[in-house]
């Protein structure tokens, strides 16, 4: 075992060996996540089918437009968080760390516009846990709060994942600017590019149902 | 009809842009009068983005079959979820 | 398995110079440990206080139930030691214990491997369990828990001691730990495999690791945000679950045990791997339908979370799901019978030696055989009807879990002791233990489908004077049972220090854990591993060292 | 032969605690438990021996036969074989549960209908001509009863093991059981879903009446009395007696001949006991909470009437002094 890189952790014998591990390791994380959204997503669709009409309604309330381009915003961070995996293991450390924060900026961009978008539901009386925050016209109020509870318990669970993700991007953009092992940064970058690409995912199925199904 | 895109820069762009086009298409559609279609469109769309993400954003495009399974058995997990309660609350007081 | 080298048999059994357990013993290195032998070991004594727990708080409870009236305990004190009786052997014992425990230290052994694929989370998978068990004992002391371990809502979330929702926050924290323990479990088995390991050469046992984590990867996510949701509800008093406010309580049950029934064959799988080993070593035979058994197991995996409804028949689901969830549940018997069958065939033309896992071995096919059963009266909806919320169900449930899955911890903890420890325990007691705890068992548990079938409901403090006398059966046998748990913990700790030395392979089994020093070098094995070998393979060991001699 | 005997034997034995079948829905749940039992044992016996000889018979140190051959062919019919086996009896077990509890679960075209309350911790039962009752349902022999079920707080359980079918009431819905008694008698009824502290005090009494004294009994129902005997029915019908009286386990205060007194409140105040006090006490109960006691008194805010606290009120003003500590 003398020739073994230092690279490798004790358990491996080949570098691809631990590379595989980690990936694998990775989408089965995954797969809990999607297991962990589903569930809350069900328990919004369960809900859905006992209060259609009121359930449409309240989703007037949301600003669709405002989070249309937020979507687009996501989308293109994923984008460019693809590149910089590209950008890095091509060792190019400039363009790596651009990338990387240009995928920072947009998450933060994404974050902020939600966080303009709660303000103004807040304005709009559509909190219903925060005392003075709801004062809903629309049919059933009582009933709207459901609707309100989900979206803010969905949209919020991403946020706390988008948080969690720019947090890592932050760590990755130090690495990339100290670039000490460029072969090391390339395998974490492939994991943090899945989870942030899986933040999209989550995503796109919460713009869909929550905005714009009832529209 | 194959096409084989060598650069990734490229190929990453090419899906970037489309899947903006798409996604547009299913806001637009949204407010479509077309009745209940639109919620049909939009979902179809989101899957369609959803595994265009899955495939070239998190490489399952040249993934082994191992991750491409473990990447689908949530989506099927959340399947057998929904359609066995669902069943319940749509059954529910009809006996 | 030729590569390996056998260890010398002839030469008097001796500790290896340098082990898992003696290359270093500061308190420091323990609890930073990525070794996979000491973190099973870390979670074996956290395990065992928490049986120890909520064991006392079912002792309890049987003295209470001793008299009709409500004279021993006040019925909210009762309905705390239920509560966290429930909670602390469900999620802070059994779903743990094999897999965290046995599973961790076997799981890369017998697989070749020096470690799990992520040491690192696997230590942090102890220590997040600590967290929640914490959490868990700071809820007893906050008032304690009492809805029941299914925290049914309105109940748990309007109605009762805020503590409820610490100790469901305790369930949410422990959920990480357990889907830590199961991505190690299932990387490992992928990734780490021995040269010439192939899936068709893996122990049974390794399957059934594989096999659970499986379902605690796809299920406990589930319950964690169901959780969740019950925690938010009540701390922020918004309406998710409420009915006056809109919420459908069903919904919580569906998502709980859509959760809870996967999650009790997340405590029977292990178990039945580890019988299946048990059961092959006495009998120094191949196990019959080796392939038929992965893939029992497995359809037990994928199928079992199609028949969580079979909890709800009575609930207010839709007729037409409970016939589904019924016929479902049916469906997924069928492997659990397959199971029993293969066993006994395994055992037929065997060469059969009654040593105390054997005992346990054996208990455990029996007991589970009742129990199972006695399920399927219960998956039958027009008994169901009659039987639900009954001791009818207690009794199967304990059946399974306590005289299956605990009987089967107990056989793997007495069959892997001399690898574990390097030292034998003594063959008297443990086989005197097997049998009081089968015997108090079984007078536990039997009155209880009778005060099923009289109609006793379950969670009462008091009850009509009717059901009084087999209440008192089973306390008596519940002291019998607590005696027996008691035994191994006794001798277990003197056979630490007095046993006698255990040599590599005292069972003259074939898995490649017995293939090196008990207790096993840090890392495992000294040589690289090479497999070449159909698993359980008697016949070649046979003719390779001669007829195995008994237990030295 | 001897299995089907041992089996017998179980079903004796436990035909020895069932408790009395009061419907024809109760006689054929029974008949099918034991065809379960029977069969059960029958396996369970057939498979304990099975393994029992074998190992007798196959241990280490007996002179035995121990050629064992299969090849993997036969293996899989072995293993088909059975399987299938099972699984045909499975599906029989599933029919024939199935048959019984569409049976069970089918509305009745016609039944006499009865509104069943759930509450923390009590039954309260409202037949249609509108007579009340609480933890006692007084129901005809021989007609089919439809109870319609509802909770006020969490989820309850309706369960007559005499009927051997039960069903949970769940807040929020309505929730539909039936039965059809046959034999006259009183039979237990069970809270059968946990539901808070008093759960296993949660219990009744079904009894079943020839149809004309039950019509007698129909007719002396519902005679309104005083303010404060109605106040006392309500008093009792709310729950308020579950805690307030001698023997409740639950800790307390009792309220005979408090009226005018001053009381002692846990912030350190004192206060005196008159209308408005007992009105917020019901209504508000957290804001003034006697010294000494847990505050775990429910609020009555939208279930009690101003009209219903008034008839209360006159009831704990004239409270009986029996009730005292
Ligand atoms: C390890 C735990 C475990 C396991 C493995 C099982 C296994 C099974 N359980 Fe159990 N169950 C629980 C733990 C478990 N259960 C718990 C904890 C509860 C209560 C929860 C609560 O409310 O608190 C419960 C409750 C429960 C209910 C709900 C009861 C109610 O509340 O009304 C039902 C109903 O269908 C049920 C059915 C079954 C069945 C059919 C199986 C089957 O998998 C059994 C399969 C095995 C066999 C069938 C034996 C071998 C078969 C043969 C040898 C075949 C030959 C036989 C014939 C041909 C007859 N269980
Ligand atoms: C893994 C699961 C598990 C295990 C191992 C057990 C073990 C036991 N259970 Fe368990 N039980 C449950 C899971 C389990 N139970 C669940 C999920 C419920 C439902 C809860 C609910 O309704 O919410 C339940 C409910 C339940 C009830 C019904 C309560 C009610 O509904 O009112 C009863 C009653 O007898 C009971 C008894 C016992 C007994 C006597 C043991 C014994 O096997 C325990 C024996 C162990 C020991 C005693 C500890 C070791 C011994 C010593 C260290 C010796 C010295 C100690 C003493 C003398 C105290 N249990
Ligand atoms: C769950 C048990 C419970 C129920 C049900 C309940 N109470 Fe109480 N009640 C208490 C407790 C405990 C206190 C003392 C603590 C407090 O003041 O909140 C109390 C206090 C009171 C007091 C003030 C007593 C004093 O000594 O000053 C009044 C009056 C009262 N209750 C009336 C009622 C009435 C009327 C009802 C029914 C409509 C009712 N209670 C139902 C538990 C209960
Ligand atoms: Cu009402 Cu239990
Ligand atoms: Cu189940």
């Amino acid at each position: 075992m003398n020739a073994k890189s230092d690279q490798i952790k004790e358990q491996f014998e080949t570098l691809e060996q631990q590379k595989s591990a980690d990936r694998l390791g990775m989408w089965i994380f995954l797969a809990t996540e999607t297991m962990l959204f589903g569930g809350l997503f069900f328990a919004y669709t369960a809900s859905h089918t006992l209060h259609p009409h009121v359930f449409s309604e309240a989703s007037h309330e949301l600003e669709w437009n405002l989070e249309f381009g937020n979507t687009a915003v996501l989308l293109t961070s994923g984008f460019t968080m693809a590149l910089a995996e590209i950008a890095v293991s091509l060792k190019r450390r400039g363009l790596t760390t651009l990338l990387l924060l240009t995928t920072i900026f947009l998450g933060i961009w994404f974050l902020v516009v939600k966080g303009v978008e709660y303000v103004d539901d807040f304005q709009n009386g559509i909190v219903p846990f925060i005392a003075g925050g709801y004062f809903y016209t629309g049919p059933s109020p009582e009933i709207a709060k459901l609707f309100f509870n989900f979206y803010f318990a969905l949209t919020g669970l991403h946020a706390f994942h988008m948080s969690i993700g720019v947090l890592l991007l932050f760590i990755m953009t130090t690495l990339a600017w100290r670039w000490r092992d460029p072969d090391k940064l390339t395998r974490q970058m492939t994991i943090v590019g899945l989870y942030w690409a899986f933040i999209d995912v989550a995503w796109m199925v919460i713009y869909t149902t929550l905005y714009l199904l009832q529209q | 009809m194959k096409l084989k895109i060598k650069n990734p820069w490229l190929q990453l762009t090419a899906v970037w842009l489309a899947m903006l086009c798409l996604f547009t298409i299913s806001v637009g559609l949204a407010f479509a009068p077309i009745g209940v279609w639109h919620s049909v469109i939009n979902l179809i769309i989101a899957g369609i983005l959803v595994m265009s993400i899955m495939t070239f954003f998190m490489h399952l495009k040249d993934s082994e079959g191992l991750l491409r399974l473990t990447a689908g058995t949530g989506f099927f997990w959340l399947i057998i979820l929904f359609t066995l309660s669902l069943a319940d609350y749509f059954s529910r007081y009809s006996f | 398995m030729s590569a390996v080298t056998v260890p010398d048999v002839k030469r008097p059994p001796h500790f290896p110079e340098e082990h898992y357990l003696n290359n270093s013993f500061s308190l420091k290195s323990w609890l930073t440990t990525t070794d996979h032998k000491r973190i099973a070991w870390l979670f074996f004594v956290a395990l065992t206080f928490m049986f120890f727990i909520g064991g006392a708080a079912a002792t309890v409870m049987r003295l209470e139930l001793l008299t009709p009236a409500g004279d021993l305990v006040s019925d909210g004190s009762y309905a705390r030691l239920f509560s966290t009786h429930g909670i602390i052997m469900v999620w802070f014992f059994l779903i743990p214990s094999i897999p965290n425990t046995f599973g961790n230290f076997l799981l890369p052994m017998m697989i070749g491997a020096k470690d799990m694929a992520f040491p690192r989370i696997n230590l942090l998978s102890w220590y997040v369990y600590m967290l929640g068990a914490g959490v868990l004992i700071g809820a007893l002391f906050a008032g304690s828990p009492d809805a029941g371990w299914t925290f049914y809502t309105p109940l748990s979330t309007q109605y009762t001691d805020p503590a409820t929702i610490i100790a469901a926050v305790g369930v949410f924290i422990v959920g990480f730990s357990t889907i830590m323990t199961a991505i190690n479990f299932i990387v490992t088995t992928h990734r780490l495999r021995a040269p010439g390991m192939t899936w068709f050469r893996l122990p049974l046992f390794v399957w059934s690791m594989y096999a659970v984590a499986i379902l605690m990867l796809l299920a406990t996510p589930v319950l964690a945000i169901t959780l969740l949701m019950v925690t938010v509800q009540h701390w922020l008093g918004i309406a998710i679950f409420n009915p006056a406010m809109g919420g459908d309580p069903l919904l919580f049950q569906h998502m709980f045990w859509f959760y809870s029934h996967p999650a009790v064959y997340i405590m029977l799988i292990p178990a039945m791997g580890v019988v299946s080993e048990l059961i092959t070593t006495f009998s120094r035979k191949q196990v019959f339908g080796y392939e038929i058994m992965v893939f029992s197991m497995l359809m037990i995996s994928l199928a079992s979370f199609f028949v969580w409804g079979h909890h709800m028949f009575v609930a207010g689901e839709s007729v037409y799901s409970a016939l589904i969830f019924s016929v479902m549940t049916f469906i997924v018997s069928v492997p659990s019978a397959i199971k029993i069958f293969n066993w006994t065939t395994t055992m037929y033309k065997g060469k059969i030696s009654f040593d105390a896992p054997m005992l346990y071995g054996v208990s455990f096919i029996g007991l589970f055989l009742v129990g199972g059963l006695t399920g399927l009266i219960l998956a039958m909806t027009g008994l169901d009807m009659n039987l639900h919320g009954t001791y009818f169900v207690i009794a199967h449930f304990h059946y399974i879990m306590v005289g299956g899955a605990v009987t089967a911890y107990m056989g793997a903890l007495h069959y892997w002791w001399p690898k574990i420890t390097g030292r034998m325990y003594p063959e008297m007691w443990g086989r005197a233990a097997a049998i009081a705890i089968f015997v108090g068992f079984n007078a536990t548990f039997g009155p209880q489908y009778l005060l099923g079938v009289a109609g006793m409901p379950r969670r009462y403090h008091t009850y009509p004077p009717v059901y009084q006398v087999l209440n008192e059966a089973s306390t008596a046998g519940a002291v019998v049972l607590a005696v027996g748990y008691a035994l191994p913990f006794c001798y277990l700790i003197w056979s630490l220090r007095y046993g006698k030395i255990a040599p590599p392979n005292p069972w003259g089994a074939t898995g490649l854990e017995w293939k090196t020093a008990s207790p096993p070098p840090p890392h495992n094995f000294e040589e690289p591993v090479m497999v070449t070998d159909k698993p359980y393979d008697y016949i070649k060991y046979d003719a390779e060292h001669g007829e195995w001699q008994g237990r030295p | 032969m001897s299995v089907w005997i041992i089996s017998l034997l179980a079903d004796g034995v436990i035909v020895q605690f069932l408790p009395p079948a009061a419907t024809p829905m109760a006689h054929l749940v029974d008949q099918l438990f034991f065809w379960m039992v029977g069969i059960s044992g029958v396996v369970a016996m057939a498979l304990t021996a099975a393994i029992g000889i074998v190992m007798v018979r196959y241990r280490r140190g007996a002179k035995r036969n121990r050629k064992f051959h299969i090849n993997k062919k036969r293996e899989l019919w072995v293993e088909f074989t059975w399987s299938l086996i099972v699984f045909v009896a499975f599906m029989a077990f599933f029919y024939a549960g199935a048959n019984l509890y569409v049976k069970a679960f089918s509305r009745p075209a016609q039944a006499l209908r009865i509104d069943v309350t759930g509450k923390q911790w009590m039954w309260k039962f409202e037949h249609p001509n509108g007579a009340r009752e609480i933890d006692t349902l007084h129901v005809p022999v021989n007609r089919v009863i439809e109870l319609e079920m509802s909770s006020v707080d969490v989820i309850h359980d309706f369960d007559v093991p005499a009927f051997r079918v039960k069903h949970d009431v769940v807040p929020g819905t309505h929730m539909h059981l039936w039965f059809e008694p046959t034999r006259v008698g009183s039979y237990d009824l069970y809270c059968n879903q946990f539901c808070g502290l008093g759960h296993s005090k949660m219990r009744g009494q079904i009894v079943v009446m020839k149809q004309d004294e039950y019509a007698n009994w129909l007719q002396h129902q519902q005679v309104p009395g005083s303010p404060s005997e109605q106040g006392a029915e309500l008093f009792r019908a709310h729950g308020c007696s579950g805690c307030h009286i001698g023997n409740a386990t639950v800790h307390a205060p009792h309220l005979a001949g408090i009226y005018g007194k001053t009381v002692h409140l846990s912030d350190g105040t004192t206060k005196i006991v008159d209308d408005a006090y007992i009105r917020d006490s019901i209504l508000f109960p957290k804001r003034d909470v006697v010294a000494g006691y847990p505050p775990i008194m429910p609020s009555f805010r939208g279930q009690l009437s101003e009209g219903e606290i008034q008839l209360i009120i006159s009831y704990i003003k004239a409270m009986p002094h029996r009730y005292k500590r």
